[in-house]
């Protein structure tokens, strides 16, 4: 049997709850801590992340941090994951060294999978451990007691801080800074209250613990902190886009709240529109009309837009969306990851045309992809799906500041803009039959270029062949046209390479977001013995088939993982090289996959037992 | 944009207008004369045919953009005022016109409407409603009567139909008027008053397809239709604004402008990236190292 | 270099304009006679075409029709063929042996095509016809003559219908009974005009020319001639739809047509909605509310559905949609085929979710089909893409009356109708985790069975575990327990079956409406000293990935036929099976796929130098 | 259906209609409110909770169904007035109510709302509309005021609020009314008189985002509204009732009973399949062999 579902009946098996999380696994840095935040929504979790992370950033420490939360605004409960490294690092890893726990439902989740050694932080007087494991140092703070206003509830994320930082390692002076800077609004009062109680925090932490063992590294250049939303709108303001729509949509909405607070000030415009199917026509037309044109959306709203990308295509207009992955399908679990839309991509609208899926596979990689994007669509015409997810999208941390290259080539490619324009010989006509399908377009307003472009078929002048002028050779030759235009599109962009050693016992597969997770499992593995390397896809559309045929054809064993149920990437692989691989990983309950599970997966496989492992999520968020 | 200043133009007339293909309408499809007028409202204001822009969506009406010497957009069905919206933004010298069906900007199209409508785009709005869904060859339409006999409703239509002017003019559009294929004077001026007016004009034509509806013919109307201008209609006025949009009886149907606004700004008067640049495809594109340094300063 | 275009570089060749047509390709029945009628949109071309059907259908005659048309009311060119035949056919053939021209255009765009020993009809008076080929019989009417009533300009078809009746070797009564049937209601006049007018053509006809050389079968049976939109539209009659909902797009209005004309007797709700989305989510309202549901549309209505299809999934509701297709991307070509939303199906909404893909295979298979799938969905409480086109479903022909089985098994699947239904022990769970995966429904309004459906994900309670309570475990066992249905739904429907000798030269495998038009080809083929067998596609999802690799592995040259431009099945199949095909014929020209455009691709692929083979359409439509 | 004749029921109060789960909204929401106030309504009309399908779209609002103890459905944001009129046309002794928020019903929605308004679909549709998107943290709505700071207006929202009463009132609804979840009397008899009429009945209310919308709060309300009932208001005049629509002002913002048309038959009304087999999903399947035959004889 087989359908959709065709690779996904094979034995699966289910790591065990607590496996994975034993092992010491800091093959990394010499430096590497993690911290963890977790309580209900309205507790003021991300802002106690987001002071880390600054301070540890402005020391030049890399960062990477994953907020696991839900769709309510007070309640329920978030767990801000915050891990911090002397060297670059990709994912919030395995573990946690130090544990705040804002309530009690906190405490009662996280706690059983705490290692020796590690540190629990909560209000000693209001909250109650369960039995700890092993080893396990419980750092019960008298609240009341630190707190220097006892009427100011957040005083305690405060004094937890300060605690944390002892612990760490640190000293207490980069978090007064941020305290002095994060109140001053607020008045010297204020600002007391909190320098106090993150002291009182400090000292009782210093009092009563020893911190973590690990060597601090000298500080450093200060380095940015991003989201992945960010980084891809500041991608779009450096590949030149002057108009932004969209319409609300977690988890892609960090997109249009950076571009509402800076358009203005550097000249895009940004419109909030009614739907999404408003939002991606808006966009044609805007993009018709000369502009580069962006929007981003969540696969739900992508939906509705499916039927615009395919009059971008047939207008050959180009047009970059973004799609963020939630998890699917429907409404789904909408603060939750997936690499769930692939397939929605791919047969977005009906017939063949050119389409271009692009997979950011870091942070860095967001704001990059998008000028590289720009300049492919605008040479081609045709629309560009730029496929993230909530981990890549929302997750944060640090990138080194020559990532934001603002100097970027901005290559519009065969379009007429002035009167004067490269009309040739003859009248103009906006779909001339070229040998690389590729016809130049104009702007309207210009003298002499005076066109109609249309959703029907046409023919070269674009007078409709779908009326009164049907012409089945007329329309083949358009059909050939537009698909003649995609032979360019692999040349534009570089094939994917193979990082690690050639002749490894297993090449991991992976596409987009995962590629932090996968490099640092492969690190892990080689010093588990195992011998891995790896293999990530960014450019989905066009495929570099034989490229990535002739490096897998090589390999020993491939396996192939993504965050999702059905193995979409291994599919789409399949069907454009018929390749076959040994093995899959695969989660799909929402959660992101920690490099452990990679690993784990990894061994349980070579076992041959199995042909697809699932992990099970062990933090329970 | 390349233009000529109005001293120096040449004289334009509705034949500089003329389209590269025939109409493939029906003979004697209302959607004709409006076709006509268009050429001749756009001659008399002076608009060179490359300073405008016909956008449709898909429907008999909708291919009007294919019919006209000027730059044109042939959308999708309903879709047409968010892509003019999107046009108009990003170049606000085009004169931009929409033109489509009943089924187009009243069925499908119709949430898109009311935002456009409360959002003052300027531009205008001609529908041609002919009552029915007429390259579909005849089903009913939100403007269809009850009581109405299509291939979607063999014994009849049983819906409200919509009406498109109250609905505009207690919307926010700030220009709302009617007219008739079959009075092409009134139409003509209509139809320049309402590129004309600064903001979202919409115009109401009845033009009778005279394959499908053989209820509302040109006969029907001919009959039924009275010029609010011949009556002293106040359109500065929304109640009695209003009361003649819910005029409709064998005795009168009104045509002529209902309803104008002229307080309200047009979007793009709203958007300061407009009022300090100009139109934005003639912005310079791209971000600065300096303003660069100020977005990464934000994140540090 | 790859992408979706993959497939589509391989060397291709044209075929020669005149090709295929001079063989001689009678290999069927004794009887098998070809009349085309050409003019412009509203010179009655289709009512010709239906008298000429029901004429030969009622003696029991086979028939097939095709009508080359196009997006406009009034002018342009519609060209009518109809093919008749003792035997069952399954296309429109080749051919011409009977040319009626109504206007200038159609003479000249056709008669180069015609064979020797073929008639011409036309109006002598007006229309002049270009050279001729050799052999081909010039039958000038000398209509103002024979016209019994020079007003009616219609009285000219009625007269080359006259003609072409004694050329095909007819006798005239039939027609003169249609026709009094066909005007009695206009009056005895009109009657008497047509049929005076018919005699007359045919008794010129009589005087100048001889008939076509054939033996007529006994007069058999009549048979009933359809559309494929209204045996859709039968076949969910049959299958207990209560509620049918569109809105209007061709090529898929048919099916609304017959509905809205035949629901109220038959007791079908029909609604004609505002718009497409309108449409899916009112159908899964009248689902969810316990009736049987169908709606209709073309490609481009589809892609307003895709967010609604993964709304069905999600609530796993049963609703059974028909996408009808026509020649794309966007608005396209609305009144020409194609077989170019495959991928739109696969990939419609976000996420993985089980859906049934079926594309039936010729006019019986559509009524056939929707109670199969009804019952399918009934089952597995999921949606079901219909895949037709729009040469199935605008296609005329003759079916056995028994085609049309009235006492469908109407099987709903596990559904709670009345507050004493089987709710077992413990709290109704609409959701529950079954083996199956499969967990009984209850209508709304029942006592003892309250639920809320949800979009987003939820527990087995219906309650969300979305929002307060996110769970990951949880959320892994509800995509599992949705991936499960699919584990059943192979096991509802036959295998598909190798048609023709195992161990032929060639084997064509082919999809959904081109099964006529492939096993003509066979025909021809085998009667050439080609062997060739042939597999046919039906249900896409699940698809019987193994079955189908059985077969295929067995052959000794797979050759996939389909009409589209970048092997949507090819690829799907691949990316199901890793099979790759020796070879391609595709037509993406809008016109469907004549049998001599495969014999012709089969012999030039076999000659080994191609891998694809894309024929030129002759008949310029 | 399987239900009780209303002698033998037994009294229903609100606290049947308690719900599985306790609302995740934020404390103090105005949705607490008509949430509060529809079970009420319910209990009064002694409906019982299987009777009642409450279908929503996708918003902080329209989690409202799961939340109270009836039949539900939590379809697509936008979308929940078609499903609802699905579930209507086929099972019409259910009492059908929708609940959702402005974007959802204003702003994605507003197409399908203008629709099943002139069909006069047979249910109650409450907006709670608190002028701005909640769940996703907080943009602009298309009921925002001019000069509202959002997150994606940071510098001031400039489209012109909808204004959903008037565009119900020339819109075909044949019920419109407006409530204040502050004002929780008036409230629970609005939803019983809008689930007692026969028809659509839209009633928008006031419902404070007590986390994003600090404009509109509860004191903004509480000091402006005014009961139109204390002020001699006649709904059955459209024009007064459009003249209370337009009325906006610190001095009053009229909150009651705006509209009621008791003169068109609901859409299940005008349905010949309804009346003569009565609710559709208790109405026998399939073609009979008699029936069978005529249709392929047609064909003949
Ligand atoms: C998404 C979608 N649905 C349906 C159609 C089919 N369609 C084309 S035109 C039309 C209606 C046209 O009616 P109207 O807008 O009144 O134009 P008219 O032909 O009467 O001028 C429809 C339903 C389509 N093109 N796209
Ligand atoms: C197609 C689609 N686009 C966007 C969203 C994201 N979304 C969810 S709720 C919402 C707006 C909610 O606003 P409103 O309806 O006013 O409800 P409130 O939360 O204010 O009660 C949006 C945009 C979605 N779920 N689906
Ligand atoms: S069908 Fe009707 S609307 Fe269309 S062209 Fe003919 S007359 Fe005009
Ligand atoms: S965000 Fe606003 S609308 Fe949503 S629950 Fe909180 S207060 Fe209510
Ligand atoms: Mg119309
Ligand atoms: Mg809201």
């Amino acid at each position: 049997m087989g359908g959709v579902y065709a690779y996904t009946d094979s034995g699966t098996a289910r790591n065990n709850l607590t496996d994975g999380l034993d092992a010491e696994r800091n093959y990394m840095s010499q430096f590497d801590l993690k911290i963890a935040i977790g309580g209900a929504a309205g507790q003021g979790i991300a802002s106690v992340g987001n002071i880390l992370a600054r301070i540890f950033a402005r020391r030049g420490l890399h960062i990477v941090a994953y907020n696991a939360y839900q769709s309510i605004i007070r309640g329920g409960h978030t767990f801000l994951t915050i891990r911090v490294s002397g060297d670059p690092i990709a994912t919030h890893g395995d573990t946690v060294d130090i544990l705040i726990c804002l309530n009690q439902d906190t405490l009662d989740r996280h706690i059983v999978n705490l290692r020796p050694g590690s540190y629990v932080i909560y209000d000693g007087e209001k909250l109650k451990p369960l039995e700890a494991p092993a080893k396990v140092n419980l750092c019960a703070l008298p609240i009341s007691e630190l707190a220097k206003n006892p009427t100011n509830k957040m005083l305690s994320n405060t004094i937890a801080m300060g605690a944390a930082l002892y612990l760490a390692g640190f000293d207490i002076d980069p978090l007064a800074d941020s305290l002095t800077q994060q109140f001053s609004r607020k008045g010297p009062q204020v600002v007391e209250e909190n320098l106090g109680s993150a002291q009182a925090g400090f000292d009782f932490a210093k009092e009563h613990f020893s911190p973590l063992a690990h060597t601090i590294p000298a500080e450093q250049q200060a380095l940015p902190v991003v989201t992945g939303n960010q980084a891809l709108a500041m991608g779009g303001a450096a590949a030149g886009v002057k108009f932004y729509c969209a319409y609300p949509m977690s988890p892609a909405t960090g997109v249009l709240h950076w571009m509402a607070a800076n358009g203005p000030d550097l000249g895009i415009v940004v419109r909030q529109v009614e739907d999404e199917i408003g939002v991606i026509t808006m966009a044609i037309g805007a993009a018709h009309a000369g502009a580069r044109v962006m929007c981003a959306t969540s696969g739900g709203g992508f939906a509705l837009m499916t039927e615009g990308i395919g009059f971008a295509a047939m207008t050959e207009t180009p047009v970059v969306v973004i799609d963020v992955q939630r998890a699917g399908p429907s409404t789904g679990v909408p603060t939750k990851t997936e690499q769930g839309d692939l397939w929605q991509m791919l047969g977005a609208s009906q017939g063949d045309f050119p389409r271009i899926i692009v997979a950011p596979t870091d942070l860095a990689d967001c704001f990059t992809t998008i000028p590289e994007t720009f300049n492919i669509v605008d040479h081609l015409q045709c629309p560009a799906m730029v496929l993230t997810d909530l981990l890549l999208s929302e997750g944060t941390g640090t990138v080194h500041p020559d990532v934001f290259k603002w100097d970027q080539k901005i290559d519009r490619g065969a379009m007429i803009t002035a009167s004067n324009g490269s009309n040739g010989d003859g009248p103009y006509l906006r779909y001339k039959l070229t040998d690389s399908g590729i016809s130049p377009r104009a702007i309207p307003g210009l003298e002499g270029y005076i066109h109609v472009v249309a959703s029907d078929e046409h023919d070269e002048d674009g007078i409709l062949i779908s009326d009164e002028f049907t012409n089945p050779h007329k329309r083949q030759a358009m059909v050939e046209k537009r698909g003649r235009k995609m032979e360019a599109a692999a040349a534009m962009i570089p094939a994917p390479q193979l990082e690690g050693s050639p002749g490894a016992e297993v090449t991991l597969l992976g596409w987009g977001s995962t590629k932090g997770v996968i490099q640092e499992a492969m690190a892990q593995l080689n010093a588990d013995g195992v011998t891995v390397n790896h293999l990530q896809i960014k450019w989905l559309v066009p495929l570099h088939s034989d490229e990535i045929d002739a490096i897998l054809s090589k390999s020993k064993k491939v396996f192939i993982v993504e965050n999702n149920y059905s193995g979409q990437f291994a599919r789409y692989l399949r069907s454009e090289t018929g390749f076959n691989a040994d093995g899959h990983i695969r989660k799909y309950d929402g959660e992101p996959f920690q490099p452990h599970h990679v690993v784990d997966g990894v061994k349980e496989l070579l076992k041959g037992k199995l042909t697809q492992y699932v992990p099970t999520h062990e933090i329970m968020v | 944009m390349t233009s000529v200043t109005i001293a120096e133009r040449p004289t334009i007339t509705a034949k500089d207008f003329q389209g590269p293909v025939d109409p493939d309408w029906c003979p004697g499809c209302g959607d004709f004369g409006v076709l006509n007028s268009l050429k001749k409202a756009l001659a008399a204001l002076g608009k060179a045919p490359h300073e405008v822009i016909t956008i449709s969506g898909i429907g008999c009406s909708s291919n009007l953009p294919g019919f006209i010497n000027a730059y044109g957009m042939h959308t999708l069905h309903g879709r047409a005022l968010p892509v003019a919206t999107g046009v108009q933004l990003a170049n606000h010298d085009l004169t931009v016109v929409v033109t489509g069906g009943d089924g187009d900007g009243y069925g499908i199209g119709v949430g898109h409407l009311v935002h456009a409508m409360r959002r003052n785009v300027n531009l205008l709005y001609i529908v041609m409603n002919n009552e029915i869904y007429g390259l579909t060859t005849g089903q009913t339409s939100p403007t269809s009567l009850i009581g109405m006999q299509t291939k979607s409703n063999p014994f009849g239509n049983m819906d409200m139909p919509l009406n498109p002017l109250a609905m505009a003019i207690s919307g926010g559009a700030t220009w709302v008027g009617r007219g008739f294929s079959g009075e092409a004077k009134q139409l003509n001026q209509l139809l320049q008053d309402g590129m004309e007016h600064n903001g979202f004009a919409l115009l109401d034509v009845f033009s009778p397809c005279v394959t499908y509806n053989k209820d509302q013919t040109y006969a029907f109307f001919k009959e039924r239709v009275k010029k609010l201008e011949d009556n002293g209609h106040d359109p500065s006025d929304w109640r009695q604004a209003l009361e003649k949009a819910f005029t409709w009886s064998d005795e009168e149907i009104p045509i002529g402008l209902f309803f104008e606004n002229h307080d309200r700004p047009a979007l793009h008067e709203t958007e300061p990236v407009l009022q300090k640049g100009g139109p934005l495809v003639h912005q310079s594109l791209g971000v600065s190292a300096k303003q660069g340094q100020k977005l990464v300063d934000k994140l540090m």
